[in-house]
């Protein structure tokens, strides 16, 4: 049991990675997707910054007294990361304003239903 | 000084050219500024080339920080012959855009084009030069992202819900590796792929480890759209500009094969992952899938473009197959296969550029009798189609052959058979294509349609001209990727 | 129309008599020659007449009896 | 080796047969009566041995080789192909008159072969010419008999080749010389040569084909391809006792078949096989005596039979009419017809004063010679049976009998001619047998005319010809056929032949239309799921493929986790 | 010239031609030139090689190698050069009949047809000089695709359905089975090489021999063994020159040729002895010249019974090279050659024919060969020449293959080659007799009116060669015949 719950912040990061693909999976709106994808990606991010933590450690910075300090490079890492999300938003939100300019409509399956036409 | 930086300069010059693009205005200008970078990637990635060839694995540690703490570029055989490939694609396609993409993007974006064109150039070639594998996912994304924008620019709107099911298939794929890259880290403390590799043994048997195995797996699979995770690339392939669909074909989803071939044997090693994961026998099947079912949907589309789209599906299930036999014999192979099928795909896709700038559809019913108005594009078509098939004398067939081999000396003849078969489907639905072509009577719109220029065919007959010197003389590459899949496969066994 | 000499009943009879005589004559003239049979049944009296006789009344029977068996209209191969 | 006698002298006849065609009337007629004269002196001046040698594939071919036996044989073929020639000059198709040379030339190229290859390739071409011959009457019978001939004898040639070529692979000698029945080969050779010479159970060739030829054809016919048969036979394989009831066996079938027979060239058929029986019997027996005979035989036969034919083409060409039933008191209006036809017929049931005496008695006395009571008693009774079938049926039932109210005159000059002339041998050879003894294979000093042995013949053949008019009433012609063993490829082979690829083709349709609409079948599900709009080419949505993502990452999770 | 230099041209030369066809295509008189110039061109150059070939040199070159081991090079050897100069001479003659037939039958584009039929003929010197397996593999796939177009230059569906059927048939048994048997072969001896006495002894086990051998029979689909025929009768909707030169010589030769190269060169007569398969194989080719013949017996359309004759005559060579000994070789070997010219003038006539009269069917040609003496006079030697009767070539090598069989103890393959004699007298003597003995007035009676004549003189000049050479060949045929037998002393 302690170990199911020792491990509490994997479950946080399992029902954030489920919750952003059930959106992803589930919605149709364009935007929602985006959002869940998101949300599955700060998933990882948790993930990451999560297990960079080591107890009673502090901020990498050098300081006296301390000399336990969380491993710094997932931070790093995840700072590019998330630049790397948002990247991936951005375009993603871009791409649905083209498409609804092209479509009229966000709802993946109008749009199919348009495809389908052609 | 230069020679020693090469690596670097190999990511650098088009990161950097990049942003300049951005600022010219002139499409013409962007085309040749663009056009010039590329020259000089392709320049670098033979002076590389061939330093490896003579000399071996190639390391370089970006801002000399030293390796494991700083980030390393590692270029092995495996990764020369990568570059090669995509720096030469690269190079070769851009005489060919001119053109093409004068003809399919608005003005306006033309710039924009150029600019992403040499972001993803510059994503493929870090994917391949670099040793770290936090910086792969960097590398992945950026190319991916940059493809995103590629594919949208095509020129109906259905390029732009391609582009959008590629970004979110993409994504996921990309934090899939991310998510593998994570775990390992946590299991390690490195993030250098050699030092990855030496520490790994030691902890294969958590479960921490498989997990991240299985998510790398997948990852990689939805980047190299390999069966049942293909589903994005035939509408991006079908929708996106023409020579973006030839630079993707060529070049996208090589890197992801590289990418795969790079995790499974240099990080994670053959044994782990073949002998202890039994990835080789699911791909195998997977690959099997691939091959049979993308073929036949190949053989009823009517739309050549996204024929050739499924086609790719199909080849890159062949060149799975090829790797996940695991010896030497398969992965090179594999390898062969990857840059032959790189040169024949990209010689069709820009064959079919021709095509559509001309004719404005790839649609069968519409090439009818196309051949007599087109000669040099449909015969480039048919060199390119007879190699995909395999016929002797091409690339493709030097490809089949070794991949043959391959899977006879493992003893899997049933996987013979069906590669021949499926060569028989590729055969079929080639010669769909030549039927229309040649041997049925033109409509009424096809007399305004004339020759492409000789700037777009230029590219496509240098492709099919390389396609056939392969095909005559595969020793070099075939040296070249034996030494590849010797390094890859030595190093598992270190 | 008259009839020809050779179908008139009257010849015909004579010729009967005459092709009688000749056979007596010949089963006469056989006992001036000396039989010598090889195989001792030939060596008996008027062998050849009689065996002559015989066989081709057996041979005609033979055939009459195998006709019934295998005889056929004209036409049995060129039929359908 | 040099100069004519290396003329092969078959060859001319072949050759100015081809030539004939592109001839005025004239000039083909001086050809068709020109010819024969030239072979037969040609014939006469071939030395004993080979006078020929080439090299073919990789043998040595000797396509000339003479001795008694060829030039006996050459002989006769030449007189008949001028006494034919006569008989069917400016009456018979140029066509007709070409294949008859050529088959004439082919006889006589067997004859002087003196090695197997030269001899398989001159008994093919005989076997062609024949069917040409057969086919020059132009008749719908005539081709499909024509037909059924080659195919017969083309089995009898390749059989004959597989023979002479297991000989070849056996010995590695291709000279034709005499052979023991001591290998598959030779036992193969054996029965393509007996197939040549209507042997059972291949024996309906013979009536089925030769009555359909033209009027002057069958006279060609009757004499080349069985004696060629017998020559080949009396050469390669004397005193084979197979052979005397083989003989046998063949003078029984003759007579009886002819009893039964209604149509007169028919009966005339089957009494060849009949002699030939005589022949083959005396090959059998083998002594030189016996093999004297059969040669003397061969030789008269082809005479008198030529003859009977003649008189039967006569009445065939006069009134167009063959069948007995049809025919009848031929003899007032064609007297010359009438006593030709006897002249044969006496001659071919060996009355004394006629060429068969002199020749078929001495394959009698050559069985009772060597003691053979079974063969000799049958030889007899045979000889006392062909009088009955050919010597008085075929001239009662054509020219006597009843009145068919028929009134033809004789045949044209040159038939008629043709006729005198071989009536003029048959009778010349019966009284005056020494010039044929002279070239007889062996030395002869059999002496046919003793008291006794004249007697013994009336009796016999008087006295069957007794027992003919007692049973007269049993033979009432009917229009009848009689089954033989052509049954089994003119009734059972077509329809085998037509059954099965009838089978054959119903299955293959049927395989054919079964593939094809599992193939549509095949073709319609792979379009259901592959098709443009198929599951697995069509676009998915986005969720879907995500669903994949998931599913497939489960998969894994699920196998590497646990 | 160097015999290697000759070599390379002899292939060079055809492949070459069609530039210049096509260049020429709006002058038909120089461009028939060229064509004719060629290929007299060609055969002379063969011709100048057979004396070395006799004398037991080989001249050979290798001009590339794309996989280590795996070459393209060429050697000549006695059976390549008989059919080498078997093809050549044959191009010769058929191209002075193409002449006349495209032209009295005033064909649709010409050029490609010259163009074609020339890059096919380049395919076959291919084959028949190919000093291994692979460089043959090139070639033989060549010819399928030149190919193409000539048998579907009639256009239209039917044309284009029997392609598909042609290319379907032909690339799918060679892709899928050849190409298996080819790659598996190397996989297991690491060459491909032609060697007298075989590559395979002493490398495979009987049961993998087995399934290679079959792989091959099969793979090589020109050689037309049930049941992968089909393609043949469909190709007949080619135009005849098409038919006569390549489903009677060129094609359907080339893949007996294979099967003959296969059985000498990479099994080897004595291992082929080993092979368990071999036997089974002989019943399939048995079986292919029965059924064949007997599908012959109900042809009515007169290219169609000679496809079918064809099917029936090719097994004769598969069962040739399937009795595994040396005389089985030479009466093999001798059918190519002996075949190839009676077949050829049998299609020629069945051209002439069309050309003349517009007849395919037999059951019209009623006393053709009355208006048409020559050429139904050419067809009987050639329908002769099948039967093997003498003085025709066939006779020569029925002889062999019925010595090979003998020697071979294999009496069953002496009686099946009795009865296809007999069941091809009985399909083609049937229409020399129609030709020649049958009344034309039944044609009148269909509403048919023959007002023809014979053929045009260019047909007939082709004809009467391949006739008069079905003749010559039986009296010298020393040429064909010292080819093989040195091929036959080399395979012992």
């Amino acid at each position: 049991m302690s170990n199911l719950l020792g491990h509490y912040n994997y479950w946080i990061v399992i029902v954030l990675m489920m919750t952003g693909f059930y959106i992803v999976i589930a919605r149709p709106n364009l935007i929602k997707k985006v959002i869940g994808l998101f949300i599955f990606q700060t998933s990882v991010f948790i993930l990451f910054i999560s297990m960079a933590k080591i107890e009673g450690g502090t901020a990498p910075i050098i300081a006296e007294g301390i000399s336990v300090y969380s491993n710094p490079l997932p931070h790093v890492l995840i700072l590019t990361a998330i630049v790397v999300s948002l990247a991936t938003t951005a375009l993603g939100l871009a791409l649905i304003v083209r498409i609804m300019e092209a479509y009229g409509t966000t709802n993946e399956d109008e749009i199919h239903v348009q495809d389908e036409q052609d | 000084m230069l020679l020693a930086n090469l690596p670097a300069l190999q990511v650098v010059i088009p990161l950097v050219s990049a942003p300049l693009c951005l600022l010219l205005r002139n499409p013409r200008h962007a085309w040749a500024w663009a056009t010039l970078v590329s020259t000089m990637v392709l320049a670098v990635a033979v002076m590389l080339a061939q330093r490896v060839y003579a000399e071996g694995t190639i390391s370089y540690a970006i801002g000399a920080w030293a390796t494991p703490w700083g980030i390393e570029y590692r270029i092995d055989m495996a990764g020369a012959l990568m570059i090669l490939l995509i720096a030469a694609i690269g190079a070769v396609i851009m005489p060919y855009a001119r053109r093409s993409i004068r003809h399919e993007i608005a003005r306006k974006h033309i710039t924009l084009f150029y600019t992403s064109y040499l972001l993803c150039l510059t994503g493929l070639l870090g994917i391949v030069v670099t040793g770290d594998a936090f910086n792969l996912f960097v590398f992945l994304e950026i190319s991916s992202l940059s493809s995103y924008v590629l594919i949208s620019l095509g020129s109906t709107r259905r390029a732009l819900t391609a582009a959008f099911q590629y970004l979110v298939m993409g994504t996921i794929g990309a934090t899939f590796i991310l998510i593998g890259v994570g775990l390992l880290y946590m299991m390690t403390g490195t993030l250098n792929m050699t030092d990855l590799a030496q520490r790994l043994p030691e902890v294969t048997d958590t479960r921490t480890i498989r997990v991240a195995f299985a998510f790398v797996t997948v990852g990689v699979s939805i980047k190299l759209a390999l069966f049942p995770l293909h589903i994005w690339l035939p509408n991006a392939y079908t929708f996106a500009p023409s020579v973006v669909s030839a630079f993707m074909a060529a070049t996208a989803t090589k890197a992801g094969v590289y990418v795969l071939l790079r995790l499974f044997f240099t990080v994670f090693g053959s044994e782990f992952s073949f002998t202890a994961m039994h990835v080789g026998e699911i791909l195998m099947l997977l690959a099997f899938a691939a091959i049979l079912v993308a073929s036949l949907v190949a053989v009823f589309e009517n739309n050549v473009k996204r024929m050739l789209a499924y086609s790719s599906v199909a080849q890159i299930g062949y060149t799975i197959l090829g790797i996940s036999l695991a010896s030497t014999a398969g992965v090179t192979a594999g390898i062969i296969y990857l840059v032959n099928h790189a040169l024949i795909k990209g010689a069709l896709f820009l064959a079919l550029g021709c095509v559509f700038l001309r004719l404005g559809s790839v649609t069968l019913k519409d090439m009818h009798g196309l051949a007599r108005h087109m000669p040099w594009t449909m015969a480039a078509f048919v060199a390119g189609g007879l190699s995909l098939i395999g016929m002797p004398l091409t690339a493709g067939f030097i490809s089949k052959w070794y991949l043959v081999s391959a899977v006879l000396a493992a003893g899997y003849w049933p996987l013979a058979v069906l590669v021949l078969v499926s060569s028989l489907l590729a055969l079929i639905y080639i010669w769909r294509v030549v039927e229309a072509a040649y041997f049925n009577v033109p409509g009424a719109a096809m007399h305004k349609v004339k020759e492409a220029p000789a700037s777009m065919l230029i590219p496509v007959w240098l492709l099919i001209g390389v396609n056939l010197y392969v095909g005559i003389d595969a020793s070099l590459i075939f040296s070249m990727a034996q030494q590849a899949a010797d390094t890859l496969i030595g190093q598992a066994l270190q | 129309m008259k009839q020809h000499w050779l179908v008139r009943p009257g010849t015909i009879r004579l010729l009967w008599v005459i092709f009688l005589f000749v056979l007596a004559l010949t089963i006469l003239a056989s006992l001036t020659t000396e039989v010598h049979g090889w195989f001792r049944i030939d060596g008996s009296f008027a062998f050849y007449a009689w065996y002559g006789f015989l066989t081709c009344i057996c041979m005609v029977i033979v055939a009459k009896l195998l006709g019934r068996l295998l005889q056929r209209k004209e036409n049995y191969y060129d039929r359908d | 080796m040099t100069g004519i006698s290396a003329i092969p002298p078959g060859l001319p006849l072949i050759l100015g047969a081809l030539l004939l065609p592109l001839l005025g009337l004239r000039i083909r007629a001086a050809l068709v009566l020109g010819l024969p004269l030239l072979t037969l002196a040609l014939i006469w001046q071939i030395p004993d041995g080979v006078s020929l040698r080439f090299t073919f594939l990789e043998y040595q071919l000797e396509p000339v080789s003479g001795d008694r036996l060829s030039r006996l044989f050459g002989t006769v073929f030449a007189i008949m192909a001028f006494a034919g020639g006569l008989f069917a000059l400016n009456r018979a198709r140029t066509l007709e008159l070409v294949a008859a040379l050529v088959s004439a030339g082919s006889a006589v190229g067997v004859t002087f072969a003196g090695d197997l290859i030269t001899l398989v390739a001159f008994w093919e071409l005989l076997a062609l010419s024949s069917a040409l011959l057969l086919w020059s009457a132009m008749t719908d019978q005539s081709y499909h008999a024509g037909m059924r001939y080659l195919v017969i004898h083309l089995l009898g040639g390749v059989i004959l080749m597989v023979g002479v070529i297991g000989h070849i692979a056996d010995t590695g000698s291709v000279t034709f010389t005499s052979m023991a029945l001591d290998s598959p080969s030779h036992w193969l050779m054996l029965a393509g040569f007996l197939l040549n010479a209507g042997a059972p159970p291949l024996s309906a060739w013979l009536p089925d084909a030769y009555p359909e030829a033209s009027p002057t054809g069958m006279v060609f016919l009757s004499a080349f391809t069985t004696k060629t048969a017998v020559y080949v036979l009396l050469r390669g394989f004397p005193g084979a006792d197979i052979l005397i009831f083989v003989g046998l066996y063949m003078i029984f079938y003759g007579i009886v078949y002819a009893l039964l027979e209604n149509d007169m060239r028919r009966i005339l058929a089957y009494s060849i096989v009949n002699q030939v029986g005589f022949m083959i019997c005396g090959i059998g027996i083998g002594t030189e005596l016996s093999m004297n005979g059969a040669a003397a035989h061969a030789f008269a036969h082809i005479i008198y039979k030529a003859l009977l034919l003649m008189s039967a083409g006569s009445v065939l060409y006069m009134t167009g009419k063959r069948k007995c039933t049809e025919l009848g008191g031929l003899f007032r209006s064609m007297p010359l017809t009438t006593a030709c036809g006897i002249i044969g017929a006496l001659s071919i049931s060996a009355f004394p004063l006629t060429s068969g005496f002199i020749s078929k008695s001495m394959i009698s006395q050559a069985a009772a010679d060597e003691t053979m009571a079974m063969a000799w008693f049958l030889l007899t009774a045979g000889s006392a049976g062909v009088f009955l079938h050919a010597g008085i049926k075929f001239p009662w039932f054509i020219f006597f009998q009843k009145d068919s109210g028929l009134r033809p005159p004789d045949p044209p000059l040159n038939m008629r001619l043709a006729m005198i002339l071989c009536a003029f041998i048959c009778i010349a050879i019966g009284i005056w047998p020494a010039p044929l003894y002279a070239i007889l294979p062996f030395p002869v000093d059999y002496v046919p005319y003793t008291r006794a042995h004249v007697i013994e013949i009336l009796q016999l053949l008087l006295f069957s010809g007794l027992a003919f008019f007692i049973m007269l009433p049993y033979m009432k012609r009917t229009l009848t056929i009689t089954l033989d063993w052509d049954w089994f490829y003119r009734w059972l082979g077509p329809r085998a032949i037509n059954g099965l690829t009838q089978v054959l083709s119903r299955w293959h349709t049927h395989r054919r239309t079964d593939f094809l609409r599992h193939l549509g079948h095949l073709f319609g599900t792979l379009f259901l799921y592959h098709g443009p709009r198929g599951i697995l080419a069509r676009t998915w949505a986005t969720g879907s493929m995500v669903l994949w993502v998931v599913i497939l990452l489960g998969v894994y999770l699920v196998a590497y986790y646990f | 010239m160097s015999p290697e230099i000759t070599l390379l041209a002899c292939i060079a030369l055809p492949l070459l031609a069609p530039a210049l066809i096509t260049a020429l295509h709006r002058w038909p008189n120089p461009r028939e030139a060229v064509t004719l110039l060629t290929s007299g061109g060609l055969f002379l150059l063969v011709l100048s090689l057979h004396h070395l070939v006799l004398q037991g040199t080989r001249p050979a070159i290798n001009i590339a190698e794309p996989i280590p081991g795996l070459k393209i090079g060429f050697e000549i050897e006695p059976l390549g050069m008989l059919f080498a100069l078997l093809a050549s001479f044959l191009w010769l003659v058929t191209s002075v009949y193409s002449i006349g037939y495209m032209r009295s039958h005033h064909e649709s584009r010409q050029t490609s047809f010259y163009s074609y039929f020339a890059v096919a003929l380049g395919s076959v010197m291919g084959i028949a000089f190919a000093g291994n397996l692979f460089t043959l593999f090139i070639f033989y796939e060549l010819l399928t695709l030149s190919t193409y177009p000539l048998v579907t230059h009639a256009g239209g569906d039917n044309a284009r359905e029997g392609g598909r059927m042609y290319l379907g048939y032909l690339l799918g048994s060679s892709i899928i089975l050849l190409l298996l048997a080819i790659v598996w072969t190397w996989s297991l001896t690491g060459t491909l090489d032609f060697r007298a006495g075989g590559i395979l002894e002493g490398t495979v086990t009987p049961g993998v021999a087995s399934l290679l051998l079959v792989l091959f029979i099969f793979g090589i689909g020109k050689a037309a063994v049930i049941p992968f025929h089909l393609w043949l009768p469909a190709a007949m909707v080619a135009p005849t020159p098409v038919s006569a030169l390549l489903h009677a010589v060129a094609v359907v030769k080339a893949g007996v040729f294979t099967v003959l190269k296969v059985a000498i060169y990479i099994f080897g007569i004595d291992f082929l002895a080993q092979v368990p398969a071999t036997q089974w194989l002989t019943y399939v080719a048995v079986a292919t010249i029965l059924l064949a013949s007997l599908v012959a017996l109900r042809q009515d359309n007169l290219k169609l019974l000679l496809a079918w004759s064809t099917i029936s005559q090719l097994s004769y060579i598969v069962l040739c090279a399937l009795l595994i000994t040396p005389l089985g070789i030479v009466g093999g070997g001798l059918h190519i050659v002996m075949h190839a010219f009676a077949k050829i003038t049998l299609f020629f006539c069945a051209g002439a024919i069309i050309v003349t009269t517009h007849k395919t069917r037999i059951s019209e040609m009623n006393g053709i060969g009355r208006r048409m003496p020559w050429t139904m006079a050419a067809f009987t030697i050639g329908a002769l020449s099948m039967i093997g009767l003498p003085p025709t070539a066939g006779f020569i090598s029925k002889w062999y293959i019925l010595l090979g069989a003998i020697d071979a103890q294999q009496m069953f393959a002496v009686g099946v080659i009795i009865i296809s004699t007999l069941l091809n007298a009985a399909y083609f003597l049937p229409i020399v007799y129609t030709a020649f003995f049958r009344s034309p007035k039944g044609n009148m009676e269909h509403g048919l009116k023959d007002t023809h004549g014979e053929a045009p003189v260019a047909i007939l000049l082709a004809i009467t060669v391949t006739a008069l050479g079905t003749i010559v060949l039986f009296f010298f045929p020393d040429l064909p015949l010292d080819l093989v037998l040195q091929l036959a002393g080399e395979s012992k």
